[in-house]
């Protein structure tokens, strides 16, 4: 499993995975909220700056207990919207219909041992989580309508 | 203070995170490091030089009561992020990339601007900039950069923005192709400003810190600065005229009631 | 009293205040010569000695200015007189 | 070093001086000497004063509370007095021969016209009659070399803080330069109008009533929040006192409508004038120590000198002393009310050390007074 650390939080690891042609959209849909992790829609995204800014702008906010949503995963996906209105950063950046590409991601303790199978349910191709990779799955024109107009870090 | 500022960043940022401190501000410490705060990736070097990154960090003020401070200290950190963030979209606008923030602890990272002059001359802020060629003050470099500096000032202004803190340690020289590109650093008076008022006040800001630290040479070098603040506002066609003659009205007026300030004893 | 000096003002007035010797006239005129006359158009001054007496002439544009600007010299020569008073053995 | 001994003492031993003050609503006079320290061979102290007080009087015109002095019953109360202040001072300091001193120093400004203008006749009229030259003083300088003497503060950085200037300054190239200030009012004058608002007396130094009255407040917990208004190394205060003389008002009137004062529900006072005065002083000191600090990291300094009227508040030289520790072990200098109010010894000794270096007047033309004359105009010879 493909894990990354965000240095200044060294108790926590970041397991991630990117997945090519998902099949089981719809099953990953309705069980979003029960899941230990966080689904994201690929095509928000163009690089790995771009969403381990948004990790970390939410071990920020769990840190000081200033968590806006329930949990640490939400909060990830939240962070990764220029607005604060939750609902609206869930139908952007969460799965929906016509999702083909996702990234799982679980902030977990640094000695979580089960992690191996956490991604187990997700029926894709999984891929290096590069910038390349992220590159050639995202959606230009749609990063444009929801950012373009917001000035960023409001 | 220093030592104890040193460690509540060490246990804040954890081992993982090595840090060299480079200045103490009034307000601020900075430190540099070579580790990216969330990317990996982007901690690979650049040719043989290690990518660096500036760490601002604003310790909490004991002299000052807590909410006061608290209040100040998380207003201060946003608003230097919103507004790095934002003049980074301004085309032509030198400023250094916002990477990360925590608004609570008073801390930010930035990119690194800058590199050391050269003969030890020190940092290239205009500060030792202008110090290095005090022998030879009125060279065409330097010429150059203080008009420089004025486009910059007048691309801030002229977006409605202001520093609220332009002095020349504040205006950091980055080489590019053999040339200094003046970037300007340290927003953490800055904000968004449509005020005449609060432009005149910056430029005033800025004549003062220079006359106070280079005073031999700051009629000339205010002058340079000045003709590339008006070379912006100049390009912009009959508003850009108007406007610049507004800013330029009041730089005079608050230079005059500064002057004329003597008052009571 | 009428001024001996050919006057530009309307009102004017003039005062001798003796003092107990010539050098003491001479100081008063010393110390009250430096200052400037706020609106020299409006009011105008002149101080001299004559023996042991201090000689003002006064000049107004009206005697409202005419009386302020007595009254703050007269002040002065007040302080001038007290002070020659306490220190002089 | 600079060698203060140019010009010789009278009588071959020590200088003598007697300073004049009268800018503002204290008129003071004292008389300091200086030892005449020479140099010898394996020591030089010429650079050295040493000053010892002789004597140290003041008088101060008192208004009722809730109003300003103006500037003609202040100059009334000066000429009233200054005669007899001039003669105590002189029995206290057993001067019995006054043209032994070696110099009259009065203060030139800046200040209030018509009570500058009533001392300097006294100072000329003594310079005449002892045949002792005179020596014009700026206010702001006399503060900070009385400062500097008291301290022994080397090289600090200056806070002056008063009636009428809020100014950090620091000394570079003979001139103490004005490296941050107020855009608008002083932060004395600030404290007095609130005062005033309050029907407060505002003796014995500005600020003083509303410093007891912060002491009094019993929920420091929780600020009333002001405008801060720093603006780099300058502040601007007349937006907080407006803010704070409307809510002192809204409380007076009962005005419920205010929820920062009021509990929009039940009604219930939520803050009190002491509060009020406990916010407004930790709000307007947060920001002078801040642009001192400032100016300390500006000239690379870690000593501060705080010196005027408000020096005297003990608050504010706590905040300075805790920034200054703080700041590898820098050092704050203050003094007490005997020298941070306006007083003539202050004007001596600034006055003196100018003797000291020659700059005399020459002429009685020299020593007009002049309510506007800058910190950063004077020529401070004897510094490097």
């Amino acid at each position: 499993m493909p894990y990354e650390s965000i240095p200044q939080f060294d108790t926590r690891g970041v397991c991630v995975s990117l997945f090519r042609d998902v099949k089981n959209i719809e099953e990953l849909r309705s069980k979003v909220g029960t899941m230990p992790f966080a689904v994201i829609d690929a095509s928000c995204v163009c690089c790995r700056e771009q969403l381990f800014s948004a990790v970390y702008k939410a071990l920020i906010e769990w840190k000081y207990n200033r968590l806006r949503t329930k949990a640490l995963h939400s909060e990830c996906i939240l962070s990764l919207s220029p607005t604060s209105n939750i609902g609206e950063a869930f139908r952007r950046f969460g799965i929906k219909e016509g999702t083909r590409n996702i990234i799982c991601l679980a902030v977990v303790g640094k000695n979580e041992t089960q992690t191996s199978e956490l991604f187990d349910v997700v029926d894709g191709e999984e891929v290096e989580l590069s910038d390349e990779n992220l590159g050639s799955m995202f959606d230009l024109e749609m990063i444009k309508k929801v950012c373009w107009p917001l000035k960023v870090f409001q | 203070m220093s030592k104890e500022v040193i460690e509540q960043v060490v246990t804040y940022l954890t081992p993982n995170v090595p840090i060299v401190p480079i200045s103490q501000g009034a307000e601020a410490f900075v430190f540099t490091t070579n580790v990216h705060p969330y990317n990996a990736s982007a901690c690979k070097t650049a040719g043989d030089i290690p990518v660096k990154y500036i760490i601002k960090y604003r310790p909490p003020k004991k002299y000052r009561h807590p909410s006061i401070d608290k209040t100040l200290t998380k207003h201060r950190t946003l608003s230097e992020s919103r507004i790095l963030a934002k003049l980074s979209q301004v085309p032509g606008l030198h400023v250094p990339k916002l990477i990360a923030c925590d608004v609570y602890n008073g801390c930010i990272w930035i990119e690194f601007i800058g590199e050391d002059l050269p003969e030890s001359h020190g940092f290239s802020n205009l500060k030792n900039f202008l110090w290095m060629y005090k022998t030879d003050p009125y060279n065409i470099a330097v010429e150059k950069v203080l008009f420089k500096v004025g486009e910059q000032i007048g691309l801030l202004h002229w977006n409605d923005y202001c520093h609220g803190d332009l002095t020349t340690s504040n205006l950091v020289l980055h080489q590019e192709n053999g040339d200094w590109s003046p970037y300007l650093i340290d927003f953490g008076l800055g904000s968004a400003s449509t005020l005449v008022e609060d432009k005149g006040v910056d430029l005033y800001v800025l004549e003062r810190a220079i006359i106070s630290t280079h005073s031999k040479f700051a009629d000339k070098y205010n002058e340079w600065i000045l003709m590339g603040f008006k070379s912006v506002y100049e390009n912009e066609g009959k508003k850009g005229q108007q406007k610049l003659k507004d800013v330029i009205k009041r730089f005079e007026e608050v230079r005059l009631r500064g002057r004329k300030r003597s008052m009571l004893g | 009293m009428k001024g001996t000096r050919q006057s530009d003002l309307a009102y004017t007035l003039y005062l001798e205040v003796p003092f107990k010797t010539a050098k003491q006239a001479e100081t008063a005129v010393k110390v009250l010569k430096p200052d400037p006359i706020l609106k020299p158009q409006d009011f105008h001054v002149e101080y001299s000695s004559k023996a042991h007496n201090l000689c003002v002439s006064f000049e107004g544009v009206d005697d409202r200015v005419l009386r302020v600007g007595v009254s703050s010299v007269i002040e002065s020569i007040k302080t001038i007189i007290e002070t020659i008073d306490e220190f002089s053995h | 070093m600079v060698n203060l001994n140019s010009v010789p003492p009278k009588n071959g031993q020590c200088y003598l001086a007697l300073g004049l003050e009268g800018s503002a609503n204290k008129l003071g006079v004292g008389i300091i000497k200086h030892p005449f320290l020479s140099k010898h061979e394996n020591s030089d102290l010429s650079h050295y004063c040493e000053m010892e007080i002789l004597s140290n009087i003041r008088d101060t015109y008192v208004t009722p509370p809730g109003e300003g002095f103006l500037p003609r019953d202040t100059a009334r109360h000066h000429r009233n007095w200054v005669v007899r202040l001039v003669r105590r001072a002189l029995q206290e300091a057993n001067v019995s021969d006054p043209s032994q001193l070696d110099t009259i120093c009065f203060t030139k400004g800046p200040g209030m016209g018509a009570p500058l203008h009533s001392v300097v006749i006294l100072a000329r009229t003594l310079s005449i009659m002892w045949d002792v030259p005179l020596v014009g003083v700026n206010h702001c300088v006399g503060h900070i070399e009385m400062g500097r003497e008291i301290t022994k503060a080397e090289n600090p950085v200056v806070l002056y803080v008063s009636g009428g200037n809020t100014q950090v300054i620091a000394y570079s190239e003979n001139c103490y330069r004005i490296f941050g200030e107020t855009l608008d009012i002083a932060i004395g004058n600030c404290l007095d109008r609130f005062a005033r608002t309050l029907k407060i007396p505002n003796e014995p130094s500005p600020g003083f009533n509303i410093e007891q009255l912060a002491k009094k407040s019993l929920n420091k917990q929780d600020l009333v929040e002001l405008p801060y208004t720093v603006k780099g190394m300058d502040l601007s205060m007349s937006g907080i006192l407006g803010y704070v003389d409307s809510l002192a008002k809204d409380l007076f009137n009962k005005n419920t409508k205010n929820k920062i004062l009021f509990d929009p529900k039940t009604g219930e006072q939520l803050v009190t004038v002491e509060d009020i005065c406990y916010s407004l002083q930790e709000n307007l000191f947060a920001m002078l120590v801040e642009i001192t600090e400032r100016a300390m990291a500006h000239v690379n300094s870690n000593q501060v000198l705080i010196v005027g009227g408000v020096g005297c508040n003990v608050r504010l030289q706590e905040m300075m002393a805790t920034m200054c520790r703080d700041r590898s072990n820098g050092q704050v200098h203050a003094t007490d009310e005997r020298f941070c109010i306006d007083n003539g010894v202050m004007i001596a000794q600034a006055g003196l050390l100018q003797f000291r270096m020659g700059n005399v007047v020459k002429d009685l033309s020299e020593t007009v007074v002049t309510q506007k004359f800058r910190t950063d105009e004077v020529y401070v010879a004897w510094r490097e």
